[in-house]
């Protein structure tokens, strides 16, 4: 593996009387002993309000809550601090892309571009923008080799809202391509990020795209905090939508001015030692080095791929070439419910991610209920997927042998896409 | 820290049973009362009908999808109500809830809900509960439902109430997924 | 003091080259070496994403979680956990009340009230409220003896938003009073309980009260963890206002349904480990008992009131009975600004506000740009207040001596409320 | 972990001298250009009146409140750009930008700064950079209003734009907090 497990408290535990193998790094990965130890240090040695005092304590930690800010900058390659907003998570901050910006932005006739495979983060909050301006919701469809086809934009299309890298498929979306196609038509691009920046090198200047959305809790850093980068422009010209300290200008009874970027935006007392710890995390992997990262990534994820097609036992969805796909292989068992595999591998000490993973109608789409997805991250290594597949022996002697599974990728092998398969359904 | 509750107390042979073979699946059509229900931490369904008589639930069935516990505890819950009345049906909805809770030992479930005992080592497993619980919650709508359509129209049910896709470009409805 | 020094790890540094006094606790307090590990036990051994994953390490994560929900429930005497919504802070609960209940509800010619010693972020929000709807804003006034007039409500009054206790005055509002003439004409009562959920035993049913925010940072927890609690059907009744993962029943394409309450309003991954860091906090403040963390406050604000007023140079706002004054005291140094106060009493090694502490209508009220501002919590003692007093030799030795101040609790000797007195200007 | 500077390189004479007598306190009436601002940290305001005559500052004034480091920081800077071009102010407002930044040692400031290297110490308090920065942004918004009114309207201005305060029924204008 990449990252010593010795670094990661928990990753040392035993989980019913076995060593714990994490393959759940796609809902949130664990913590290196650095980012934890930052996170003490913060209360210990620089606690206090950011922002607001005069007082070396309260300096310090302004100090170092900005200085966080410069590093997630850096980190996604954005040429100004104040382009970065501190959120509580990655839905909060596209949320706030679609309460301010789009609210204010779109109107009836507009379209607005999503596509099959987004979390319920990167797709509810633009069926509400639809539903209040009368926007047009479209979605870019998934083909059968697990890609997206990007379709057409057109002068009406105003917002194309993407993932970087699908958080069930593993499928990296080809980002620049779609930047180019949504500016040639004068859209805008937001990137849900949550999968992609953990995940691979990401430059916003490089990509081109308008808005990115990450979460701190998916690459090593703590919950609580999230981050949305737009283009300074964009952000100028938002509206606050959550009102209070630390994000005015002036108040009077009557009414208030507004600060200035990113200020604004982050309302009440900032999430002071998270954000501090997260800078901690982006420094751990910094040391890695984010090309490494995605190498590592590609090597375990295409061994798991590798190794489940051999078995033959399992049903699998996303693309097959590792250059398009993330850490991330979701699979099915037989017949066998998702959510009884998942108990049954917990109970041999590894941690798998049963269900629709927040993205139901990319469930529909495949014609599955739910799928078993274990995704990887710097500290897991070939041996933890070993682990995995000589655990379904548990399952099937709990639920008899299954059946011969099948490479899902192609949907269109047998099935119309869109129809209801149920999950290894006497394939 | 934390106790480790063993896998093999949740698969009990009883439960495999139910889930490879389960009692009362399907859809009852006429039926006097139905109910749709989601598992909002999975996504899986349930659908439940039955047919009522002399103020006992004559005949009742159950579909949709689910995991091994959902079914066997719809499939056990068939048999512990079928025949029973309305009433003895709310009683054991609310002991089986009770059971679930852990405010009630499996030693004093009552005869009709024996077989249920077999699910006790659900409880140590707390997201699996609500797959337990599911079609009893199912049934206590489905109930709702036969009250209301029993003040308004006595007569039979043509047609069971659809379950809500409004996805009408998918065109998909929530399928049986038997093992 | 009531809790030892020892417990909290940064009151054992030093600043500056001494032993530090904190006296900034209403904007955050420090923190408890039992919530610090706390965090870290969260990180170490229980770390999942909460309510998705089907395997042990995930559900323990949930179950703590919800235990949180559980004991913050009981801490302010709501009956039902499912009332306790977690948002980042203070400010962000009320803006969700603000933004699903307040919008949805309240229409041209209605009336909200607030007061004129409100926190910005009790504030801003009803200024946004009353600009969107059309509802008339109207301000409780701050009476010459540090209270609010209580005023008169009618049948147009919606909801009366007021502080349970001023973050610059002290001054603990009547809350169940408020409540009493509220309900009479049919409206709803906010309570912002940031400064009045640390200092004393709060009883959400005892109060009547229908909604109550207040912030886990301002009490031993750690920050990025806010309380919205309100009454079952209020919450029923409200929209979600961030959408995404976890809050959603059923999602297609086109549209969603969404889940139960509480859990609808905390879209995306939660923040799981300050969340039950915060619930150790409760804990540590349980076990003093709450009715003795007011005995405590009232002791040592009585006593630094004492002895700022026997001094003679300070000219002190808010009410003088302890009995309704909470561990706040706010002042000024003869004509010597507030912040040159704050940097030199930093430079002794104690941390004290300076500024209009988000709250610049009360300083325009006051007629003063900012005050010095010393504020207590379990962990100081009267030797506080003593070092807080001998500092202020430093800021003459720099300054020159300041003449007399004056008690500015009486408004009305000589000033008429409402017009700017420069702080101090030759008086 | 971090360097504990010391108050009393802060407050030094000279400093604390401007502070107590300030250096052209007040109001220009008629003036060419003028600008308000607020220190959002703190909410003190600062008001700026110039008049200008053939390329140069040929008066300026400012008014307000503030701590002793904008107060002070705001008479150095009149005396420093009083009598100078434009251009010349415009430059020396990026040369006292650059000291506070750290990009400058007070070593290498030109004439007109000199004094300003009183202000060296507040580069270790950085809550109060923006105090003494108040008065040199407001510089910039004045010589932006002066341009801006130059192209317009080449006469002289008759009233100050006044400070905002939307609030009528407190009637509160920002006054003037000399010591
Ligand atoms: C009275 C009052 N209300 C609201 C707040 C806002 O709290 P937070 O910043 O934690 O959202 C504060 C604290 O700053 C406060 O003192
Ligand atoms: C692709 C994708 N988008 C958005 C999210 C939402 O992230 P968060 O829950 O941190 O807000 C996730 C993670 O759950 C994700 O995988
Ligand atoms: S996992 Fe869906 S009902 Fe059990
Ligand atoms: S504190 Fe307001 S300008 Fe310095």
């Amino acid at each position: 593996m990449l990252a010593a497990k010795a670094d990661f408290p928990l990753l040392g535990t035993t989980m019913r009387g076995r060593s714990l193998v994490y393959l759940d790094s796609a809902a949130t990965t664990q913590k290196p002993r650095a980012v934890i130890e930052a996170l003490t240090r913060a209360y210990e040695c620089g606690n206090a309000n950011v922002h607001r005092g005069a007082y070396e304590l309260s300096e310090r930690a302004t100090a170092l809550y900005e200085e966080t800010r410069e590093r997630v900058a850096r980190f996604v390659g954005a040429g100004d601090p104040r382009e970065i907003v501190f959120t509580r998570n990655a839905t909060e901050a596209i949320n706030l892309v679609a309460r301010s910006w789009a609210l204010a932005t779109l109107k009836q006739g507009d379209e607005l571009i999503v596509s099959e495979i987004e979390h319920h983060s990167n797709l509810v909050p633009w069926q509400e923008v639809a539903r209040i301006t009368g926007a047009r919701l479209s979605h870019l469809e998934l083909r059968p080799d697990g890609t997206l086809d990007l379709g057409a934009m057109t002068s009406r299309t105003k917002l194309v809202a993407v993932t970087g890298a699908s958080n069930v498929l593993g499928t990296i979306v080809p980002v620049r391509r779609l930047v180019g196609m949504a500016h040639a038509v004068g859209a805008l691009v937001l990137v849900d990020g949550a999968q992609m920046v953990p995940q691979m090198p990401v430059n916003v200047t490089e990509l081109g795209c308008d808005f990115l959305a990450f979460s701190s809790h998916k690459m090593l850093g703590p919950t609580g905090v999230g981050v949305l980068w737009a283009r300074r422009e964009l952000l100028e010209a938002m509206e606050p939508i959550v009102f209070g300290g630390g994000m005015i200008r002036e108040v009077w009874r009557g009414g208030s001015s507004f600060g200035e970027v990113p200020w604004r935006f982050e309302a009440g007392t900032s999430s002071y030692a998270e954000v501090v710890a997260f800078g901690e995390a982006l420094r751990y992997l910094g040391t890695i080095g984010m090309a490494a990262v995605r190498e590592h990534e590609k090597t375990v994820a295409g061994y798991a791929l590798g190794r489940l097609l051999d078995d033959g036992r399992f049903e699998l969805y996303g693309p097959l070439d590792p250059e398009i796909r993330a850490g991330v292989v979701s699979f099915n068992f037989g017949a066998i419910h998702p959510h009884d595999v998942a108990t049954i591998l917990d109970g041999e000490g590894i941690a798998v991610r049963a269900g629709h993973h927040c993205c139901m109608p990319l469930m529909r789409k495949l014609g599955v209920a739910a799928t078993v997805r274990a995704s990887v991250y710097v500290y897991n290594g070939q041996e933890d997927i070993d682990r995995l597949l000589s655990a379904f022996g548990q399952v099937e002697r709990i639920f008899g042998k299954q059946r011969r599974g099948a490479c899902r990728t192609d949907l269109s092998s047998g099935l119309a896409p869109g129809s209801i398969e149920v999950a290894g359904q006497g394939r | 820290m934390f106790p480790e509750p063993a896998v093999d107390g949740l698969y009990r042979e009883l439960i495999l049973h139910h889930y490879r073979c389960p009692c009362n699946r399907g859809k009852l059509d006429p039926a006097d009362a139905a109910a749709h229900a989601v598992n909002p931490l999975c996504g899986d369904e349930i659908d439940l009908t039955l047919r009522h008589h002399g103020g006992t639930i004559a005949d009742i069935r159950t579909q949709g999808r689910g995991c091994s516990i959902s079914l066997a505890s719809a499939s056990m819950m068939t048999e512990a109500v079928k025949g029973r009345t309305v009433e003895r049906a709310k009683e054991l909805i609310e002991t089986f809830k009770r059971l679930m809770s852990g405010g009630l030992p499996s030693s004093a479930l009552p005869v009709e809900l024996e077989e249920l005992e077999a699910l006790e080592g659900v409880r140590s497993f707390p997201v699996r509960i609500k797959c337990a619980l599911l079609a009893w919650t199912t049934l206590v709508e489905a109930l709702d439902d036969l009250q209301r359509r029993r003040c308004r129209e006595p007569g039979r049910i043509a047609a069971v109430r659809a379950a809500g896709d409004p996805d009408g470009a998918e065109g998909v409805a929530p399928g049986d997924q038997g093992p």
